[in-house]
C-alpha cells in the first residue's frame, strides 16, 4: 500500500493545491478542520470524501484514518458497516429502486426483477461496463406515490416496469452524455 | 426373543465409521449371539431388506444413490442412527459445499487442478450423479438417533447399541455427542 | 464498599458492588456458559449464552446477560432452566450452521471452546441449514493464520487487540451475518502496520479461527488465561502463576 | 439579533403578506411529481396576469394528500386542486377570485381533512419551510421565549408530565419521565438528542413534519434542552434523504442567525446550539445506544442497557433522545397547556399521532388522528379504503417491529396498549394497507428479510436467527416445508425475540408471529407431508 499522504493539519491551512497533487485531498482536510480533527467526525469525514470522490478508495480511508489519528481498522469498519458508504466506484448512472413496504404491497419485487433481467445488474453492484449502479433502498420516504424509483437522485413515483425501463433505456440511448 | 435385524449403510464417507464399528474388538461376538446382519458393508447382500430394526448410517448424502438409498433405508427401518460427523454434520463430506454445485467442484477437481488430460468425468448409469449440496443424513429423511463423532470412538458405539439391545430408549449424554 | 446478597439457584450469595452476575457466580462455583465473555477483556454481551433468568417483582422473569448486569440486592436468578438450556442450544447451533465448523479437521479439534459448548448443551445435531459461505484463509503472516470458517464473531480478538496489547490492528468489517474480522483496511494480515506480532489476539481466539502456523489438526492449544494473567500484572501489579 | 430586532421582522413578514396565498406543496413526494415547476410557473402565470401585488405563491411544506400531488392551495378562498400540471398554472391564477380553474379539485372539507386533527402538522402546508420568518410569524419561538422567561425548568418538566405526552418513536415511553430523569442527573455536560432516523420502511412522518416545520422540532429541542440542562443538541439524520438534511442545515442555520439557537437565547442565560449528524444508511442507528454510537463516529452497534441514556449516553453523559414527533408536540403543549392536550386522546395515550398512510388504499399521504380513533377510521373513512372495489385484509403498523391487524380488528382504537394487545406496535407511525391479494407468509419474509439485512451483526440471535427464519419463510411460502419446521419456526421466533441483545432483535420475529396469530391457516395449508 502507497503511504499515506501526510494530512494538513491546522498550521497548514490553505487553500492552495493540494500536496498530494489532487486537490479534492483539501476537501477532505477541510471538513477534518470544521470538526477541529475530533475523531467522533469520522463519519462525517467519510460523507465529505465520498462526495468529492465518488467512492471510498482504500488510499483514501488511510488519509482519513491518518488525519484524525485513528486505526485503519477502526475506519474501515465504519465505512463498511453503512450502507451508504461504497468502497467500489459508482456507474455514471444510478438507479435506486425503494423497496418499502408501500412500494412492496405496490409490486415493486416485479419491477426490480424487469430492471435485472433488462440490464443484468444486481443489486448493490455496477454493470460491468460502468454504466449503472443498481441499488435498492429501504424506503425513501416518498410513500404516497408507491412505487418510487430514484433515477440519478430524482425520485419518480408512481413507476411501473414498463415506465422504469423506458427511464433506462434512455441512458443506454444517449451514449457517451 | 426374536434376534434383532441390524443394518449398517455406507453413504458419502471414508468409511472410518466402519473402521471404528469393527473396533468393537470381542463386543463384536456378543453382537453376532444377538442380532442378524441383515445389510452391510461387510457383509454380502445385495438388496437393503424389508423389516430392518436398527441401522447405522455411515455418510452424509452426496450423489444421487445415495439420496435414493437412505429414503429406502428410511421406508424399511425401525431405528435410523446417524452414524458418525458425516451422518450427522455433512462434515469433510460437506467441505466442497461452499465451491458451489457439482458443475463448479467436477471442475475444480477433474480440470483445474489436473495436470494431464483434464476431462469431466461422465458415465451414466456407472457413476452416481454428484447433489449439488451434500447434506447430513436428517435434511433429508427423519433420523431417530444421532451418534456424532469423526469417527465415533467404539465405546460410543456399543454404549449406543448396547441401550438399544437392551430395548432402551438409547440416548447419549455428556462427552458421547462431542463433534469431532 | 457496599455488598449485595442475591440468590443464584437456590443458594443465598453476596457480590460487592460493581460485581456483574456472572462474576457473583462465578465466585461462588455457579458456572455459567458464556463465549464472548473472556477474563481480562472487557464485556460486550453479544454471545448471550450467560443470558439467566431473573425474577421480576410481581411475578415472572425476565432475561439477562450475566456478563453485563450488574448484581443488586435481592435478586433472585436461575441459570439453568429449561428455556434457557433450549436458547442456549440454539444458539449453539446457530454458530455451527452459520460457518463452516468442521471439528474433525480443525487446528483447535479438542481444544476449542465452541465444540465443547457443543457438548456441555447437548448439541448431538445441528437443526438449522447450514448456510456454507465461502470463506477467506489468509496465511499472510509469518507465524499466525486466521481462518474465516472457524470465526464465531465473538471479538476476542478485536478487544484483546485494543485492550490489551493497544494496537486496534483488529476490528469488524461489513454487518450482519456478512461480518467479518479485518486487519487494518482488510489488507493481508502480514502487510499490516499497526500488528506488533504479538499474538494476543491468538490467545484469546476460543475456535480455530486464530490460529499458529505450525499447528495441524487438534494441535492448536490456545493461552486463553495468559491475557488476565497480563491484565493483572498491568493494573493490579500481580503476577499470578 | 436582540429580540426588538427579532419583534420587527416578524412584523415585516406579516406585512409582506398578500390578499391571496398560493401554497404549493414542496415536500418529497410532491416534489417528485415536480411542484417545484409548478410554482415556478404560478409565479410567471401571476406576473403575466398582473396580479404579483395580490398574490403570492409560497413554497410550503406537506399538504397530506400525498397521493394526489402536486397539491396547490388557494387561500383564503380555501380551493385545494390536486395533481397540478405545470400547464394549469395559467388557468388556477386565472380563478382567483372567482371562476373555475381547468385543474382537479380537490375537496378540502372531505372526510380525509374532515377526520384529522392537525397538532403536530398544524403548520405543515402553511408555514415556508425555508424561512424562519414563516415560522416566526405563525408564531414560531413563543413557546421558547416564555418558557425562558416564565417558567423554571422544574416547571416545564412538570408540564409535560402533566400532559401525558409519551414517546412517538415506538415503545411509548413517558416522555416527562424521561425527562425528569435526565434533569436529575448531576448538573454538568448533558445532551439533547433528536431521533430522525426514520427507517421503517413505509414511513414518512418524521420526515414530513422535517421537511415542512423543521423550526418546530428545533424550538422543542432547545425547550427540552432548557428543562433537562442541556446546552447541547443534535439531529441524528438519515442519510437518505438530501432534502430533509437541506432543510435542517437551513433552520438551524437561520435559527443561529436570528439568535433563536445559540448564546443567551431571548436575553436570557440559556445557550444551546444544535448540530446535525448524517447516518449512512443502518436501520439499526434508530436504536438510542446504536445511534449515540454512530454520532460518536463509530459502527451503529447497540450496547447493554443499563446504563440507560438518561444515566449515561453520549459520551459518558446523561442524554435525552427523542424523536421528531415527540418534539415537535412540545411548542403545542406549552402553548395550549398540558390539561388541554391531556384531553385529547384516550386514559392511556395523549394527544394525536401522525400516521403515513400507505399501501393498497384509494388516497395515502399524511394523517394526524386523535390517540384512540379507531383503524377502521384512518383506513376506510380518511383513506377510502382498498382502491378497485377490493376489500382490506390487513392493516401493517410498526414496520418491521410491528405487525399486521387482520380486518376484522379495525375497530380497535389506536393506542400504545390496544395494538401491543393484537400483537402489533404504534411504532412511529408507518401504516400500510394490504388487499385481499396480499400472501401474509410472504409479508413475514420480506419483514424478516429486512431485519436479516439490517442486522448489525453483534448478537447472534439476531445476525444467525433473522437469517434462518427468512429461509424458514421462503420455504413455507413455496409449499416446502413440513409441519415440524413451522414448529421449528415458531421456537426460533421465540428465542430471538427474547434472547436479542437489542430492540431490532427482540421485534424482528414480530410480522411473523403476529401473521401466525391471524393467518395461520396461510402458512399451514402450504405445508408438505412429514
Amino acid at each position: 500500500m502507497n503511504a499515506p499522504t501526510k494530512a494538513v493539519g491546522q498550521d497548514e491551512a490553505g487553500s492552495g493545491s493540494h500536496p498530494s497533487g489532487d486537490d479534492r485531498f483539501a476537501r477532505i482536510d477541510e471538513a477534518m478542520r470544521r470538526h477541529r480533527f475530533e475523531q467522533d467526525a469520522l463519519i462525517e469525514v467519510l460523507h465529505a470524501a465520498q462526495e468529492h470522490f465518488g467512492y471510498l478508495r482504500a488510499d483514501l480511508l488511510q488519509y482519513i484514518a491518518h488525519g484524525l489519528k485513528l486505526p485503519p481498522s477502526r475506519v474501515h469498519g465504519v465505512a463498511t458497516f453503512y450502507h451508504l458508504f461504497t468502497l467500489t466506484p459508482r456507474g455514471k448512472h444510478t438507479c435506486v429502486v425503494c423497496t418499502g413496504t408501500a412500494c412492496y404491497v405496490r409490486g415493486v419485487e416485479r419491477l426490480l426483477a424487469a430492471i435485472e433481467s433488462e440490464t443484468g445488474a444486481v443489486p448493490g453492484r455496477t454493470t460491468p461496463d460502468g454504466r449503472i449502479t443498481l441499488e435498492v433502498a429501504r424506503c425513501v420516504g416518498a410513500c404516497g406515490i408507491a412505487p418510487v424509483v430514484v433515477f440519478d437522485g430524482n425520485a419518480e413515483g408512481s413507476q411501473t416496469a414498463e415506465s422504469a425501463l423506458d427511464r433506462i433505456r434512455k441512458w443506454n440511448d444517449h451514449g457517451e452524455e | 426373543m426374536a434376534r434383532l435385524r441390524l443394518a449398517t449403510v455406507w453413504l458419502g464417507g471414508c468409511s472410518g465409521c466402519h473402521m471404528s464399528f469393527l473396533d468393537l474388538d470381542e463386543f463384536l461376538m456378543d453382537l453376532a449371539d444377538r442380532v442378524d446382519v441383515v445389510y452391510s458393508p461387510v457383509v454380502d447382500a445385495k438388496e437393503y431388506p424389508e423389516g430392518v430394526d436398527l441401522v447405522l448410517v455411515e455418510g452424509a448424502v452426496a450423489n444421487e444413490d445415495n439420496l435414493a438409498m437412505i429414503r429406502r433405508v428410511r421406508e424399511r427401518t425401525r431405528i435410523l442412527v446417524s452414524f458418525g460427523d458425516c451422518a450427522v454434520t455433512g462434515n469433510v463430506t460437506a467441505l466442497r459445499n461452499p465451491i458451489g454445485g457439482s458443475d463448479g467442484v467436477l471442475r475444480r477437481s477433474f480440470v483445474e487442478q489436473t495436470d494431464r488430460d483434464p476431462q469431466i468425468p461422465f458415465a451414466p448409469g456407472v457413476l452416481p450423479v454428484l447433489l449439488d449440496r451434500v447434506t447430513p443424513v436428517h435434511s433429508v429423511v427423519s433420523v431417530d438417533l444421532y451418534l456424532p463423532g469423526c469417527p465415533p470412538p467404539a465405546p460410543r458405539i456399543r454404549a449406543v447399541l448396547e441401550q438399544l439391545l437392551d430395548g432402551r430408549p438409547a440416548r447419549l449424554a455428556g462427552r458421547e455427542i462431542k463433534f469431532g | 464498599m457496599s455488598v449485595h446478597t442475591l440468590r443464584i439457584d437456590e443458594k443465598d450469595v453476596s457480590a460487592r458492588a460493581g460485581q456483574t452476575i456472572l462474576e457473583a457466580a462465578s465466585e461462588n462455583g455457579i458456572s455459567i456458559p458464556t463465549l464472548c465473555h473472556l477474563e481480562g477483556l472487557s464485556n460486550v454481551g453479544a454471545c448471550r449464552l450467560c443470558l439467566v433468568e431473573v425474577a421480576v417483582v410481581g411475578g415472572g422473569t425476565r432475561l439477562a446477560a450475566a456478563c453485563v448486569t450488574a448484581a443488586a440486592e435481592e435478586m433472585v436468578i436461575q441459570t439453568d432452566t429449561d428455556r434457557l438450556r433450549e436458547y442456549r442450544k440454539m444458539i449453539v447451533e446457530l454458530l455451527f450452521a452459520e460457518r463452516n465448523h468442521v471439528c474433525s479437521v480443525c487446528v483447535a479439534n479438542n481444544h476449542c471452546e465452541l465444540q465443547e459448548m457443543a457438548v456441555s448443551q447437548g448439541v448431538d445435531h445441528v437443526r438449522y441449514d447450514y448456510l456454507e459461505p465461502r470463506c477467506d484463509v489468509d496465511l499472510s503472516h509469518p507465524r499466525f493464520g486466521l481462518d474465516h470458517n472457524r470465526c464465531i464473531l465473538c471479538t476476542r480478538c478485536v478487544r484483546a487487540c485494543d485492550e490489551v496489547e493497544g494496537a486496534h490492528t483488529w476490528d469488524v468489517s461489513g454487518r450482519g451475518t456478512l461480518s467479518r474480522v479485518v486487519t487494518d483496511l482488510n489488507a493481508p494480515w502480514g502487510a499490516s502496520e499497526t500488528c506488533t506480532s504479538c499474538g494476543k489476539c491468538v490467545m484469546a481466539c476460543p475456535t480455530g479461527a486464530l490460529f499458529h502456523q505450525s499447528s495441524t489438526v487438534s494441535e492448536m492449544i490456545h493461552e486463553r488465561t495468559r491475557l488476565s494473567f497480563l491484565v493483572d500484572a498491568r493494573e493490579k501489579k500481580q503476577w499470578h502463576a | 439579533m436582540e429580540k426588538n430586532e427579532l419583534v420587527s421582522l416578524v412584523e415585516a413578514e406579516r406585512a409582506s403578506r398578500r390578499p391571496v396565498q398560493v401554497r404549493v406543496c414542496t415536500a418529497s413526494a410532491c416534489l417528485a411529481s415536480r411542484s417545484r415547476e409548478v410554482a415556478g410557473r404560478l409565479r410567471s402565470a401571476a406576473g403575466r396576469a398582473g396580479m404579483v401585488d395580490r398574490v403570492d405563491v409560497r413554497e410550503v411544506g406537506c399538504l397530506r394528500l400525498c397521493s394526489a400531488g402536486p397539491l396547490v392551495k388557494v387561500e383564503p378562498e380555501g380551493v385545494l386542486y390536486e395533481r397540478v400540471g405545470v400547464e394549469q398554472a395559467d388557468s388556477i391564477v386565472g380563478a382567483i377570485g372567482g371562476g373555475r380553474a381547468e385543474a382537479r379539485i380537490g375537496d378540502p372539507s372531505g372526510p380525509f381533512f374532515a377526520r384529522q386533527l392537525p397538532m403536530v402538522l398544524e403548520n405543515s402546508g402553511v408555514v415556508e419551510p425555508e424561512r424562519i420568518e414563516s415560522y416566526l410569524a405563525a408564531g414560531g419561538y413563543g413557546q421558547l421565549d416564555r418558557v425562558l422567561r416564565e417558567l423554571t425548568p422544574e416547571e416545564v418538566v412538570e408540564a409535560i408530565t402533566r400532559s401525558g405526552l409519551r414517546g412517538r418513536g415506538g415503545a411509548g415511553y413517558p416522555s416527562g419521565l424521561k425527562w425528569a430523569t435526565v434533569a436529575k442527573m448531576p448538573p454538568g455536560r448533558k445532551f439533547v438528542i433528536c431521533n430522525a432516523d426514520e427507517g421503517d420502511p413505509g414511513a414518512f412522518m418524521d420526515r414530513s413534519v422535517l421537511e415542512s416545520d423543521p423550526q418546530r422540532v428545533l424550538e422543542g429541542m432547545a425547550i427540552a434542552g432548557y428543562a433537562v440542562g442541556a446546552e447541547q443538541g443534535y439531529v441524528y439524520l438519515r442519510g437518505e434523504h438530501p432534502l430533509t438534511i437541506h432543510r435542517l442545515r437551513l433552520a438551524i442555520d437561520q435559527a443561529r442567525r436570528l439568535g433563536v439557537l445559540g448564546s443567551g437565547i431571548f436575553d436570557s442565560r440559556f445557550n444551546f446550539r444544535i448540530d446535525l449528524r448524517i447516518g449512512a444508511g443502518a436501520y439499526v442507528c434508530g436504536e438510542e445506544t446504536a445511534l449515540m454510537a454512530s454520532i460518536e463516529g463509530r459502527r451503529g452497534t447497540p450496547q447493554p442497557r443499563p446504563p440507560y441514556p438518561a444515566q449515561s449516553g453520549l459520551w459518558g453523559s446523561p442524554t435525552l433522545i427523542n424523536n421528531v414527533e415527540t418534539l415537535a408536540n412540545i411548542p403545542a403543549i406549552l402553548r395550549e397547556g398540558a390539561e388541554r392536550f391531556a384531553r385529547i386522546g384516550t386514559a392511556s395515550s395523549k394527544g394525536t399521532k401522525v400516521f403515513a398512510l400507505a399501501g393498497n388504499v384509494c388516497r395515502s399521504g399524511l394523517v394526524e388522528v386523535p390517540m384512540g380513533t379507531s383503524l377502521r377510521t384512518i383506513v376506510e373513512e380518511i383513506g377510502g379504503g382498498a382502491p378497485e372495489g377490493r376489500s382490506i385484509k390487513a392493516v401493517q403498523t410498526g414496520g418491521p417491529s410491528g405487525g399486521c391487524i387482520p380486518a376484522s380488528q379495525l375497530d380497535t382504537p389506536v393506542d400504545y396498549e390496544s395494538l401491543k394487545a393484537l400483537g402489533s406496535i404504534m411504532g412511529s407511525g408507518g401504516m400500510i394497507v394490504m388487499d385481499d391479494r396480499a400472501d401474509m407468509v410472504d409479508v413475514a419474509r420480506y419483514f424478516m428479510e429486512f431485519c436479516r439485512d439490517e442486522s448489525c451483526g453483534k448478537c447472534i440471535p439476531c445476525r444467525a436467527g433473522t437469517v434462518q427464519l427468512h429461509r424458514m419463510l421462503v420455504r413455507i411460502r413455496d409449499g416446502q416445508a413440513t409441519r415440524d419446521e413451522l414448529h421449528r419456526l415458531e421456537r426460533l421466533c421465540e428465542m430471538v425475540k427474547h434472547a436479542s441483545l437489542c430492540g431490532l432483535g427482540q421485534a424482528a420475529p414480530s410480522p411473523v408471529l403476529s401473521t401466525l396469530r391471524f393467518f395461520r391457516e396461510e402458512y399451514e395449508s402450504r405445508l408438505t407431508g412429514g
